[in-house]
């Protein structure tokens, strides 16, 4: 009997402190969502940066728009900071879903800047350096390498347009290059063994991105045009 | 063109080089997620084991043996999250909850079931945690962990999220009330009241944390709340039922109910 | 071109003048999930604090239980009355959804109260004024009348629950005038043309409410018991 | 007993009172039904006009096109004016979804009827103007600025159809314009935060368009047609 | 390419050949189906037999009623025998959702008629033999060992409805019987481990058929009835 | 009254003994199927990962390296198999379907794409069945099973129902068209073609069975319909990109083309 | 070309054609729709009359109350008058939907109304008259007979609900004729062979409401309440 | 007494009349069945022939292929007519569902074989005629308007595919002409006020295929194919 009044007291003591818990889970993605909404925002304001490589006026002003991105990416690493201060780091995967859409975003933005200013592909070490977060789990809040992925496939299918584009702008040689570093990358992915989920479905993208950026290739090919010394390219 | 892609595939590109580490880490990951797959199967299915066994608590006579060969079926369990606790040595175990949490949530349905019929008392998280100690190698003895921890880096332990123990113990509510209508029908008139009493508090903790707790509890809420309805008519009917007992027989029923009682509480 | 140019200026100011109409909406509704939160956290403390009417100790307590809930409800006033600060009245229907479901609970909650201290069915104004709010839509932030039904069929079904667990506390008369009081309230349903919509759903509930409510009368009343002078619990 | 027999007769006074209510509202919603019926009508009716743009011989008729559509829009003004009478304006909201679709649709036409004329975009007030109803809320039956954003996407995705069937038409000038003209309106939903409803879907579409048109553009660029001077309609 | 024709024959071929085994399919599927029909007829006549014995009057008849199902369970052999025809014996389970609510039943009625000639609990072996069937799934048509359980649940609850209508018809001894019977099979239930399926749903109820026995055990005792010699009951 | 009840708990009561027997029974049914989904989880992964290997046949120099490395893959899930084969001797294999069909339907996606790619033809169900055939020994060569199997109670076989092998082949299109995608990327034109043909045939075979074939069937036609328009529009692409080839560079582009072709098929 | 331009012409009168004939449709489903309102809220005054018999004093009215539900039914056969003027009659099947609903509740409202009056079994002709509609298809609108049947089945509950309540009300002899005539009721059903339909699902229910009705039995024959001679009863 | 057992009776009488009833409606059914599998076996072998038109080498074949479509659709006339003896003319409706999915199924290959044919729309009439039914259901088993709007847009997708494949094949004008018809039907479609079924859902995918089509054209325009004379399929 007494026993009964006893638990009868920690029932309810248990679930005031499974609620305090709860309170608090809610708390901290309430800040997380807040932090990410700014995220977001200078992610957008990247990316309209760079849109303008796709203007035929904007190949000239790769450079320049490339420096600016860099420029707005110290805002992201203040914003990346502030949202580490959240959560304890090693529950980053508790809060996964939160950023993970917004770190998507960013390590495309990261990995298109570093394309455009030497055309190589952006490691992970680069974009986590450029994001200003950790590469390795134990060491902080880090890139998971499946966004990491996501990230260089959004990259590749920003490519394609960027190959349609240039030959409007008549920079021919400018598919070409890009051509052989899709494929790089395409050879690069095969090797990995993918899951049935979204990265898989992005991945099945990529195909499409390799062929149309083929296909430029063959249109301005046919046509000759890739030899003749073209002067809308800036490398 | 062709054939200069094909060079692309060439090993010694850096981009390449760079795959080969990710589809490396991507593999080993997806194993492990794997491998807690089928120990997370395993922990349910012995649970869920344990479970039954409990039930035959109310009808056998030796109730201490039953006890302690589901106390002995959950240490076995405990070895296998010891497993989980072996792998997620070092991650993020919330990398890979999805794969493990439906084990636990069983295991945290058994463990409270046996403590319940123990100490007719809701077991704690800390509690249940504490018994998730284990020593570093697979073969340590599970009952010494139970015990103050011994320091050093041998000593690996798992820990139950709040959420998966608000997940079993609204299970738990389900072997309640199961355990209150085989009782009624074994003629335990004690247990039902208790039970009823119990699982009203439950349910009430559960309205106090209402839709701030994950999604899950919300859908096993309906479940709760029929399992309490059913537990609230056993009562009724014991009561409606006890109120034509002839006054000559009150005394008898009275004393047979106690002894019952002084069996009972002997045996735990 | 030059008009070009000048739509250039206009859809880009165009579509930020635009950016903080939606910046407003969503402040709007960022402040009304939190002060619905609260109600809800109210909502939560007034039903925890009801539910001990169906222990066998709490029959005795219903008075002082309904004081109690009685002080509660000034605390969901007072949120009530933040809330309206919230938004433009007549946007109500817009923000409908927030707390379409706080506010059947808590019309749950006024019409239990009331039917604990003197066993009739509350009224829509009686609602209105518990809650702080108004009954007619034209003078402010109301109490629809959807939603204050749907708050007297959760009642009803807490009823059902009320007349079970007064037997087992041993008050053999409550469950007859449970009874009555259903019965009439399902009379009342009747004369309404329901939608096929949930309350319309909730409504079919009703009848298993009845049900149950007239075996419990009927148990009583072939024991017999409910003529004996009861003291309102004896255990 | 006297208590609950006079509770009896307000049971079933409240539910009769209760029940006018519920009348008089679903009759409200048929009379809103009928009229938004009309309404479709007439936007499938400009739709039919509209589309004849498409076709080959089309393109010289736009602005005659144009003039029958504006003719049209009267009935719509019509038509609206009378869904205006049939519920108090404050209610907008409670019956929004009902004409919801209409009304995005209607905004679309609008959008497309003026794009049609001068090439440039909108603006919510002429939208409003065109359909006889505000802009602002408090000054009467208004258009949502989420609906008129649904209208203006329905646009962009028939104007990478304008696009491609420009080109068929021989009018090779018009992609260009037209890619122009959906990089500004992407730069400009660029700068909305848009939460994760139907709207940031449609939104998520326009990028679909954009790459579209290019395609065309680049088409009719590596073929070397922009060049020549074009009969078909340049403006 | 020579290669190629040949294997566009094969693709073709290969769906006529799995069309083929398809339609076989089908057709054994109907076949079962009826036979299985007329399998549900005998059982239901069976059962409107047996129903006598919850009557006053039945429970004198029982003996006849017995010999009587005992008659039609011959028919059930020759369908039985009929079923086995329609299908490869080992190919049991592909089929078993057609007659395994049907099996379900028969085990029922089987145990049933010998519950009610000797109160025993009948064996799979029993039950088998009655249907005409096998218990070793290795000898033919067999019982699967679930279904034989599911039988006897619902005799369980059967059981249960007589207990009640044996005292209606004045047999005060019949419960006290019924209820040492199904303690016996409620300790066997509590050894088996189920899965969360219908078995584990129905056992569940068996809890409830042994409640609804006891309190009529009480209610019998209570009144001192059970103890007086009666005259309905036969054993 | 509970006295009495308690000696039914008897463990001498044949009721008792009998359901003894069927917890036994129930048990090692339970435990067979749950062994039988690890295993079945087990093939799922190693076809998965023996699928994304062959498609790297496209553009890697050494074709045939890859294909060897998939058929090792292939023997791996094989023995699988066979275990599931060792755990349904003298079962009736519908009893356990369900735990291992998703495995199966794995295996016969995996193991019908290499035969694609090898043969350019639809593996029959026959072929895929005679490669079932094991020895009874776990440790067996399962090189050997491939060819007539030795009389004698050592042979085991597994037979793949054709529900799951036409489930399968639903599969293997999703495959196929992201083949014929990754062709067209890398520069093949014959390919694309010859995949447009194939699944055109594989699709009117679908059509042909309609709704008369499993349930889950239907759900996959919608997939296929759309990949088949996928390698139909790649085709169009290549077609209408085709028709702008000057006539000077016809012969090259047939040249390099057939070269390539020519290449192919001496790997194969 | 020509015929191209005359398939143009058929093409728009065509669509034409079939506008007329969705826009009938269409009006038929709006007239049915209105009839069939009028219909319920016949039928749930009808209920509410009825519900009457469940209160302890509505025993001894039950005459008078059937009486007065039969002049109700007489405004239901005008409505079904109504309703049959709507659409042609053998197009039953095609608007079977709209009025299936209201005719299983009116079919068991006559069911009840029968048995209150003579405690026998509707017939289906009787409830067609009651009704004013037919019983055989070809001669006009007509009951089908699993609408028949599922009322029947809605008053089988009532009925439990019925003997229940009558206990309550001391009338302890109604509950064995109940519990003879749905016994009768449910070997009726048995004779039965139902598809896997609601129908089937209602008639599940069925055995619920026997077994209720056999514990309410024996609840007073335990007691020896039904041997002494009752005031309540009337038959 | 006496009345009751004479209800006994009847009530087994009246179960037996009516499971005769029953009977006779699932023997309908059945043989419905039967002949719809039929039905759907011609429509499989119909569907299976016109698709080889797809093939490059199908082009050429059209007019053979059709020829032996409608070969086939005579047997479609016979299994049509065994099907009009299954059942009462008047009770179309009430077995609608049995024959809607292949009905709609054959309206569709009707509607293809027409146009294949002489690429015009085909009208109702033709579609009856060609299946062997009535078009005004008072005349007899007829095609519901629905059912053969239904098959009109299943074509319209058909068609979409047969433009991108009639250009592999080397056909580079009947894109242009599928592109005509298909406006055309967009128009007529557009006069219809469908409701909220699956036949809006089935239109609103007819304008993916209208733009399918016009890319098609425009692929076809823009390199200049559709002018020179084809041969229709060259490779
Ligand atoms: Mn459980
Ligand atoms: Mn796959």
């Amino acid at each position: 009997m007494k026993g009964n009044r006893r638990s009868e007291m920690s029932v309810t003591e248990m679930f005031s402190y499974i609620q305090g818990f709860l309170s608090a889970d809610q708390d901290v993605r309430e800040d997380i969502r807040k932090v990410v909404q700014n995220l977001e925002q200078t992610a957008r304001e990247i990316l309209t940066l760079l849109q303008s490589v796709h203007q035929p006026s904007g190949f000239k002003e790769i450079p320049s728009k490339c420096a600016k991105a860099r420029e707005l990416f110290s805002t992201v690493r203040t914003q990346m900071a502030e949202l580490k201060t959240k959560f304890p780091v090693e529950q980053y995967y508790r809060f996964h879903e939160h950023w993970r859409f917004v770190l998507q975003r960013l390590a495309f933005l990261a990995a298109f800047v570093v394309y455009l200013e030497n055309e190589t592909l952006v490691t992970r070490e680069e974009v986590a350096q450029i994001l200003g977060i950790e590469v390795v789990r134990e060491k902080g809040f880090h890139l998971d390498v499946e966004d990491f992925l996501a990230g260089v496939l959004i990259m590749a299918s920003e490519l394609s347009r960027l190959a349609v584009n240039s030959v409007t702008a008549g920079d021919y040689s400018r598919p070409l290059r890009i051509s052989n570093f899709i494929n790089e990358l395409d050879s690069g992915f095969r090797l990995l063994n993918l899951k049935n989920d979204p990265l898989r479905k992005r991945y099945d993208g990529l195909k499409y991105d390799v062929k149309k950026i083929e296909e430029v290739v063959y249109d301005v090919s046919i046509r000759g045009l890739a030899k003749e010394p073209e002067s809308g390219g800036d490398k | 063109a062709a054939q200069e892609r094909d060079v692309h595939a060439n090993p010694s590109s850096a981009v390449i080089a760079a795959f080969k580490v990710f589809q490396q880490e991507l593999d080993s990951r997806h194993d492990k997620y794997e491998r807690l797959v089928k120990i997370s199967r395993d922990i349910t299915i012995e649970s869920k084991r344990a479970i039954f066994l409990l039930h035959r608590v109310i009808n056998v006579p030796n109730a201490e043996g039953v006890l302690k060969e589901a106390e002995g079926k959950l240490d076995g369990v405990r070895q296998k999250i010891g497993q989980i606790a072996e792998e997620l040595r070092g991650e993020d175990i919330y990398q890979f909850h999805r794969a493990f949490t439906p084990g636990i949530q069983e295991y945290v349905e058994a463990v409270s079931f046996l403590h319940y019929i123990r100490h007719r008392s809701l077991i704690s998280l800390e509690e249940i945690n504490a018994r998730l100690v284990f020593m570093n190698t697979e073969n340590s003895d599970p009952k010494g962990s139970a015990e103050a921890p011994p320091s050093g880096a041998l000593v690996l332990t798992f820990q139950v999220t709040p959420a998966d123990y608000l997940l079993g113990v609204a299970d738990l509510t389900g072997e309640l009330m199961r355990l209150c209508i085989g009782s009624v029908g074994n003629g335990d008139i004690d247990t039902p009241f208790q039970l009823s009493q119990f699982l009203r508090q439950i349910h009430d903790g559960f309205s106090y944390i209402g839709n701030t707790g994950p999604y899950e509890v919300s859908k096993k809420l309906h479940t709760l709340r029929q399992s309490l309805g059913k537990v609230e008519d056993a009562c009724y009917t014991l009561r409606v039922r006890g109120s034509e007992i002839p006054k000559h027989m009150l005394a008898d029923v009275f004393c047979s109910r106690t002894t019952h009682m002084d069996t009972e509480e002997g045996v735990v």
